[in-house]
């Protein structure tokens, strides 16, 4: 019987997966937000099974929501990176360090 | 017309409101321009005013009583209690005086020598000003903590931008060595509020304490006040930063911003924490001592002639606060108030012997700019009335009678001998030492044959100088032929504080 | 219901499979093939929950739009994928482990501690003639609606953002002002020299 | 009284301040005469006010000025105690003062510094007079250091002198390490007595006698011996005894007409005053006496001897000065107040003279002070040549000059304290007395020959200028010479055995050396006519021939004497090594104090250990830190990673 646990887990694993991607991951800055992404899509796993699992609807409100912000985040972000890139003609993760200490 | 009500608010509030006002007059960095003139007669005004408002402080004030004076009360922050409470006593109104007379002269003393943003410079002075005076007045914690505070805020501008050329290091020492004193104070103080419910003070001093709380509050007290004062060994901030700042606000720091010590101790830690007060007074006495002795040989040995007169201070504030704690160490008798008295006189002689030490220094530093010993020689033969001054403050310095410096040095040698022979030996000899840097520095600076040519070229002072140094001089000899209306003013508060130190508080 | 496990478990294996396509995968192209893989089984599994709704607009708005916004810009910015070979850091071991350990952590957290609670968490079906989109919008348009509005501003602002992010300035840019064109006059353009006639020598 | 005491003060302070400020507007006349005749009112009506106390009866008085402050119980005031002992010094300082005012004019005469310089004398004055009149220790120790700081300034007068700054410094820095004693001695008399009136002190000096104090922990002192002691060293250092006495030579670099007023007659004879005044303290404690009296037969014997070696006639009469220092200092311990002061007033108006005449001297040959560059100045000046003989003849106790009245008497005032008892101190007193009256006389007289008689030794152009000084400097000779010659014949019996001082001077019944040598006292003739069978006589004679013989009729010797014994001279000449032992010992061994405090104390260890020091590990700390900070955003986000791992493990396993 697949249940509220099945998803968490699987949202859990897509979480650390996507984490474990920011961290390991030194090439391009898309790639960054794209695990931002994947993030958010884990986050999403999670309130629909809680909300399947509580009968309320408002958690895929919520859904709808991040679904929204997570839109304008990935058109500023990459907006972002367009000016990055016209400025450094780069995106490597290795080369931003400008708040090295 | 009678404004006593109000008249220490009028003390703190008018030199602050005075020192917008200059930031809102400006200058332009042309000394002899009309605007940079009316700012400079603003300023002078202003502190002068002060000055005579403080006079009627001096006439209205009531030296048969120990209570508050003038106490103005308003409610100020209702939710925690905090009040806008102000009020003088026998303690504090000859510090205020101290500061209106100070000010004025500072203020004269800068008057053409300061090229770069004269306006901000003679604000800082006046802002200060009414801060130092808060300090005096305020009866209530938290408004002494932030008029404690706020008072390096000025000072600290005042070093930073118009200083030497080491001015960053020396602002930073002495924000962080004071800043690291009077937080500890902070904390005193909120626990305090925790006891009584209010930050008044004198429900500070009234509230029973048990012993641990008295020991670790007196410790928070010590910290911020010795600082202050400063006592050895957390005295190393004071020369540096004597030596980058402006003439003025060596000035400054010296003749009051030290007092703020010498203040706290007898207003805060004696009456609040008698019996940790009694715990440590043989420590303090001992750091005083040290000071006295040690620092005097330290200060033989400087080539700068601000360091030397910084450390001299050091030395000179020795006296204060061993005044301060003879009391547990005097069996019997009078002498506990003698030593109080001449801890709180030595306070203020040294405001107008210290001021003047480096107004001299800035006289000569005015013209050669150089503070180092080695580059003069010989003063006295281009600069007579120059060096007529500077031997009577080098000899008030030195701690010679009919000088104020000689006041507070003979009460505290008297009372230290009846706490024990060995004090007064050790106090006592900063009458050799004393003299022996003071004189030396005179010998090296003032005599001999003109060292160079810059000596050769030197002037003699102008009226405007010669104007300070006069009115230092008066006010030296003054205080030295007959301290009695000074005395008078503090006897009836230092009885009562004799007393209320006496009583346990455990 | 069987079937129904073994749809959630082959969803669930590519979706994983997906996800490690996107993190390991070299070519940013490839990358975002994946993260459309991710996106479309996500959305199968949210349908298998009966989230028609969210699961449509997954698809639409993300791999629809965002996505190929992604692609778009990954394709504009000519990325040299040779020179970026070693592709992981050098702490990645240790930073796999840790992700391993938090992941046995979570696993452990959702199984372990509701053990105690009656059985797996069930998901009720809906009743017979419920639409998931009419739910959703009532709650939206009623309840939520500032939050709905907001989120319209939201998006708004980020489209002026993106566009005055990445607007420049182009020198040597020939255009018209329409308002100096309209406004000119006569004698801005026309000067009538009055001259003496020349007389002929 | 009190308008005349108030003017008897106020007038040079007056004058001086006038002087001192308005110089340049008053010129130099304006300030002398302004000076001069301040002083000459004081000086009348001093000698007023002694003929009232001496011959008119007038009581002593003790007034209160003003109250200089009251604080815990303790009075503070500014009066004077006026009885015969101070009228006594009021006399005496003013006279000296008056004339030396008057010599000034001649000798400062081409100084640039000249309104300055009666400005000094004239605050001097002033000082000097608030030192002698007061009546509370307060006051006394104002005077006390205010005729130091003036002493300070006028040695230091000619400051462009490197020798000038030096003295000036080193007389003040010894002068201060004997008021540092003094100040503690007034302490320990606020502590015993609670008061500093000079009345109510000596009103409770049996109270203070019973008290004890452990100084040491663990040993009971008498407090008197305690109080006694410490004022003396104030005294020493004051009165140049030894071994504080060494700034007393190098003041010679001040102008003469201070040596004659400050260093010789006035301001050096305060320690002896002030150990006179306190005669009710000092009778109680025999410890205290025994003290003074072996400092004083130290100084009076050894300074002596140094005076045999000097060559700069200030220096040698200067040598003398501490020698008699120290005869009137063994008086004291001897008991023998009266004899004390008495020796104080012969030796103001003597060895004022003998100043003024080797100014006069010095003035003549354009200040050339090494007297093996003189000689033969008999001839060209003859007022100074008989005044100098006078005094000469008045230091060395010549039968019938007032220096014989004093010190004869002195010297048999020590001889007779054995009876009352202590011991070795007062023989040892009484033969340092007694040799220092022959070594007394070779100095002053090898001076005297080596200058007036003999061969001139000085060069041609100096020479051909040598003359008589003018009147402004041998008018004040004559006037001092007097009162050398005779002043002992009127006023011996009177002060020492007719007990003028009345009770100004207290001595126990036990010590009254003085009133057991009234006994056999005959008058003035009969002491002059009893001279000779005294060894006084003998001595003084031998010691003037000795010095005949050597420096006028053989000069030879003392070069072969030098040889033979050039361990001893070289002792001599060095001074003991006692400027060697203050220059090098104490003054480097502070100076390497302070720096070892300074660098290793304050910048290494305070500055550099503790507060720079943890501003550094701070520092360090920091930078360790900031290589955490890459910069690259997944170490941030990998940061969070293990932090949510960690609160995820503790939430999880540890909780």
């Amino acid at each position: 019987m697949i249940g509220l646990q099945h998803y968490l887990t699987l949202s859990a694993m897509l979480f650390v997966l996507s984490i474990a991607g920011i961290v390991v991951n030194r090439r391009n800055l898309i790639l960054l937000l794209m695990c931002i992404e994947l993030m958010l899509l884990a986050v999403n796993f999670n309130f629909i099974a809680f909300s399947r699992y509580l009968g309320d609807d408002t958690g895929q409100v919520f859904v709808f929501f991040i679904l929204t912000v997570a839109a304008a985040e990935a058109a500023i972000g990459l907006a972002i990176l367009v000016v990055l890139f016209r400025n450094r003609r780069s995106i490597n993760v290795q080369e931003l360090n400008t708040m090295k200490g | 017309m009678d404004f006593s009500q109000s008249l220490l608010s009028i003390l703190i509030w008018l030199p602050i409101a005075g020192g917008i006002l200059l930031l809102v007059i400006g200058d332009d960095n042309d000394v002899n321009s009309s605007r940079s003139i009316t700012m400079r007669v603003a300023a002078l005004g202003i502190t002068v005013l002060t000055f005579v408002f403080s006079i009627a402080l001096y006439k209205w004030f009531d030296n048969a009583t120990a209570a508050m004076q003038f106490v103005e009360r308003a409610s100020w922050i209702p939710a925690l209690d905090v009040w806008y409470y102000l009020g003088v006593d026998g303690i504090s109104a000859p510090l205020i005086l101290l500061t209106t007379f100070i000010t004025p002269l500072v203020v004269i003393a800068g008057w053409d020598t300061i090229k770069v943003r004269p306006a901000q410079y003679f604000a800082a002075f006046l802002i200060l000003e009414g801060l130092m005076i808060g300090v005096f007045c305020a009866l209530d914690g938290l408004l002494f903590y932030v008029f404690w505070e706020a008072m390096l805020v000025p000072m600290f501008l005042i070093i930073g931008v118009w200083g030497g050329e080491k001015r960053i290091y020396a602002t930073l020492k002495f924000f962080l060595y004071t800043f690291l004193g009077s937080v500890l104070m902070l904390v005193a103080f909120i626990y305090l509020y925790g006891q009584t419910g209010s930050f008044d003070l004198f429900g500070f001093m009234n509230v029973p304490l048990g012993m641990t709380a008295q020991k670790l509050i007196f410790i928070a007290f010590l910290l911020a006040f010795a600082v202050k004062v400063p006592m050895w060994p957390v005295h190393t901030w004071l020369p540096d930063a004597h030596v980058e700042a402006p003439t003025g606000g060596s000035v400054i720091l010296a003749a009051i911003m030290l007092k703020m010590g010498g203040y706290g101790f007898v207003r805060l830690s004696l009456p609040i924490v008698p019996d940790g007060s009694a715990y440590f007074s043989g420590f303090v006495i001992t750091l005083s001592l040290i000071a006295v002795v040690y620092i005097g040989f330290v200060a033989l040995m400087q080539k700068d002639m601000k360091k030397l007169i910084a450390y001299s201070s050091i030395a000179h504030m020795g006296f204060v606060t061993l005044g301060f704690f003879l009391f547990w160490s005097i069996s019997s008798g009078t002498g506990a108030g003698l030593g109080m008295t001449g801890g709180m006189v030595q306070m203020v002689s040294h405001g107008l012997i210290s001021g003047a030490m480096f107004l001299c220094v800035g006289v000569l530093y005015d013209r050669v700019h150089s503070r180092q010993i080695a580059d003069y020689g010989g003063v006295a033969n281009t600069m007579p009335k120059f060096a007529a001054f500077m031997v009577l403050f080098s000899m008030a310095n030195a701690g010679l009678p009919g000088t104020s410096g000689f006041v507070g040095e003979f009460m505290v040698i008297i009372a230290s001998f009846k706490a024990n022979f060995w004090y007064a030996f050790l106090a006592g000899t900063t009458l050799v030492l004393g003299a022996a840097y003071t004189l030396w520095m005179v010998k090296r600076v003032l005599y001999g044959e003109v060292a160079n040519d810059n000596v050769a070229a030197l002037e003699d002072l102008n009226q405007r100088e010669f104007i300070v140094l006069a009115v230092l001089a008066i006010s030296v000899l003054l205080v030295g032929l007959w301290p009695a209306p000074l005395v008078d003013m503090m006897n009836a508060t230092i009885e009562q504080l004799i007393q209320q130190v006496g009583q346990s508080k455990l | 219901m069987l079937f129904h496990a073994i749809l959630f478990y082959f969803f669930s294996v590519i979706l994983i499979g997906a996800a490690c396509g996107v993190i390991f995968s070299k070519n940013p192209v490839h990358a975002i093939m994946f993260l459309v893989l991710a996106f479309f089984q996500s959305a199968m599994l949210w349908l298998l929950v009966e989230a028609e709704f969210l699961a449509i607009v997954l698809v639409l708005v993300y791999v629809g739009a965002v996505m190929v916004l992604f692609l778009f810009v990954v394709m504009m910015l000519d990325i040299n994928v040779e020179a970026i070979q070693r592709s992981l850091t050098r702490f990645a071991p240790f930073a796999i482990a840790v992700a391993l350990l938090m992941a046995i952590e979570l696993v452990q957290l959702i199984w372990l501690r509701s053990r105690t609670d009656a059985g797996p968490g069930v998901f009720e079906s809906y009743p017979e003639g419920y639409s998931n989109t009419k739910a959703l919008g009532s709650v939206l348009y009623t309840e939520h609606v500032y939050a709905f509005e907001i989120a319209a501003v939201v998006l708004l602002l980020a489209i002026v953002a993106a566009i005055s992010l990445t607007m420049r300035k182009r020198p040597g840019l020939k255009v018209q002002n329409i308002g100096q064109q309209v406004a000119v006059r006569a004698k801005d353009r026309l000067r009538v020299v009055k001259m003496e006639s020349e007389k002929k020598q | 009284m009190y308008n005349y005491y108030l003017t008897i003060v106020l007038a040079p302070l007056a004058a001086a301040i006038v002087a001192g400020l308005f110089g340049k507007q008053i010129g130099r006349a304006g300030s002398h005469w302004i000076t001069i005749l301040a002083v000459g009112l004081s000086c009348a009506l001093s000698l007023l006010v002694l003929k009232n106390m001496f011959w008119g009866g007038a009581e002593s008085e003790n007034i209160s000025v003003y109250t200089w402050a009251v604080t815990d119980g303790l009075k503070m005031e500014v009066g004077f105690l006026v009885d015969r002992l101070t009228a006594l010094m009021m006399a005496v300082v003013t006279f000296v003062s008056l004339m030396v005012h008057i010599y000034t004019i001649g000798y400062m005469h081409d100084d640039p510094g000249y309104q300055r310089f009666f400005s000094y004398i004239a605050l001097f004055t002033f000082s000097m007079l608030m030192l002698v009149m007061s009546n509370n220790f307060l006051q006394l120790f104002f005077g006390w250091e205010a005729v130091g700081l003036v002493s300070y300034l006028l040695i230091g007068f000619w400051f462009k002198r490197e020798s000038a700054i030096f003295a000036n410094l080193k007389a003040f820095l010894v002068n201060r390490v004997g008021d540092f004693g003094f100040i503690l001695g007034v302490s320990a008399v606020v502590m015993f007595a609670g008061t500093l009136d000079y009345a109510e002190v000596f009103a409770s000096a049996d109270s203070i006698a019973a008290q004890e104090i452990e100084v040491i922990a663990g040993t009971p002192w008498n407090a008197m011996t305690v109080t006694c002691v410490l004022l003396f060293i104030g005294a020493m250092g004051k009165s140049a005894q030894a071994p504080l006495h060494v700034w007393l030579p190098d003041s010679m670099a001040g102008p003469t007409p201070i040596s004659a007023l400050i260093h010789a007659a006035t301001m050096v004879t305060a320690g002896i005053f002030m150990v006179a005044r306190m005669s009710p303290l000092f009778e109680l404690s025999a410890t205290a006496l025994a003290v003074v009296i072996t400092i004083g037969a130290i100084t009076a014997f050894s300074m002596g001897l140094l005076g045999i070696v000097q060559n700069d006639i200030k220096r040698v009469i200067a040598y003398s000065t501490l020698s008699q220092l120290g005869y009137m200092t063994v008086a004291l311990g001897a008991s023998a107040y009266s004899a004390a002061i008495f020796h104080l007033m012969t030796h103001a108006f003597f060895k004022a003279l003998l100043f003024l005449a080797a100014g006069s001297v010095i003035i003549a040959l354009h200040h050339e002070q090494d007297i093996r560059k003189m000689g033969g100045l008999r001839k060209y000046m003859p007022v100074t040549y008989w005044t100098a003989l006078i005094g000469s003849l008045a230091l060395i106790g010549f039968p019938g000059t007032s220096g014989f009245f004093s010190k004869d008497l002195l010297i048999e005032a020590v001889k007779e304290s054995h009876w009352h008892g202590q011991g070795a101190v007062y023989w040892i007193a009484y033969l340092s007395v007694l040799l220092g009256v022959f070594v007394t006389a070779l100095y002053t007289f090898r001076m005297f020959f080596l200058v007036f008689h003999g061969e001139t030794r000085m060069d041609a152009e100096t020479k051909s200028h040598v003359r008589e000084s003018p009147w402004v400097v041998t008018v004040p000779l004559v006037l001092l010479a007097i009162p050398s010659a005779i002043i002992g014949w009127f006023t011996v019996r009177d002060i020492l055995f007719n007990n003028y001082f009345g009770d100004s001077i207290v001595v126990s019944s036990a010590h009254d050396v003085l009133a057991h040598m009234g006994e056999t006292f005959h008058g003035s003739l009969a002491l002059f006519q009893h001279s000779v069978q005294t060894p006084v006589f003998w001595l003084a004679a031998g010691g003037a021939l000795s010095a005949w013989f050597l420096y006028l009729k053989r000069p030879d010797i003392p070069a072969t004497i030098k040889d033979r014994v050039s361990g001893l001279y070289t002792l001599l000449d060095r001074k003991y090594y006692m400027d060697d032992l203050y220059i090098k010992g104490f003054a480097a061994a502070g100076r390497s104090i302070g720096n070892l405090l300074w660098q290793k104390g304050d910048q290494l260890v305070i500055d550099g250990v503790l507060v720079n020091g943890t501003a550094n590990s701070i520092g360090k700390l920091a930078g360790v830190m900031r290589q955490i900070q890459t910069g690259y955003l997944y170490t941030y986000a990998f940061a969070m990673f293990i932090g949510l791992t960690m609160l995820l493990s503790w939430l999880i396993w540890f909780r």
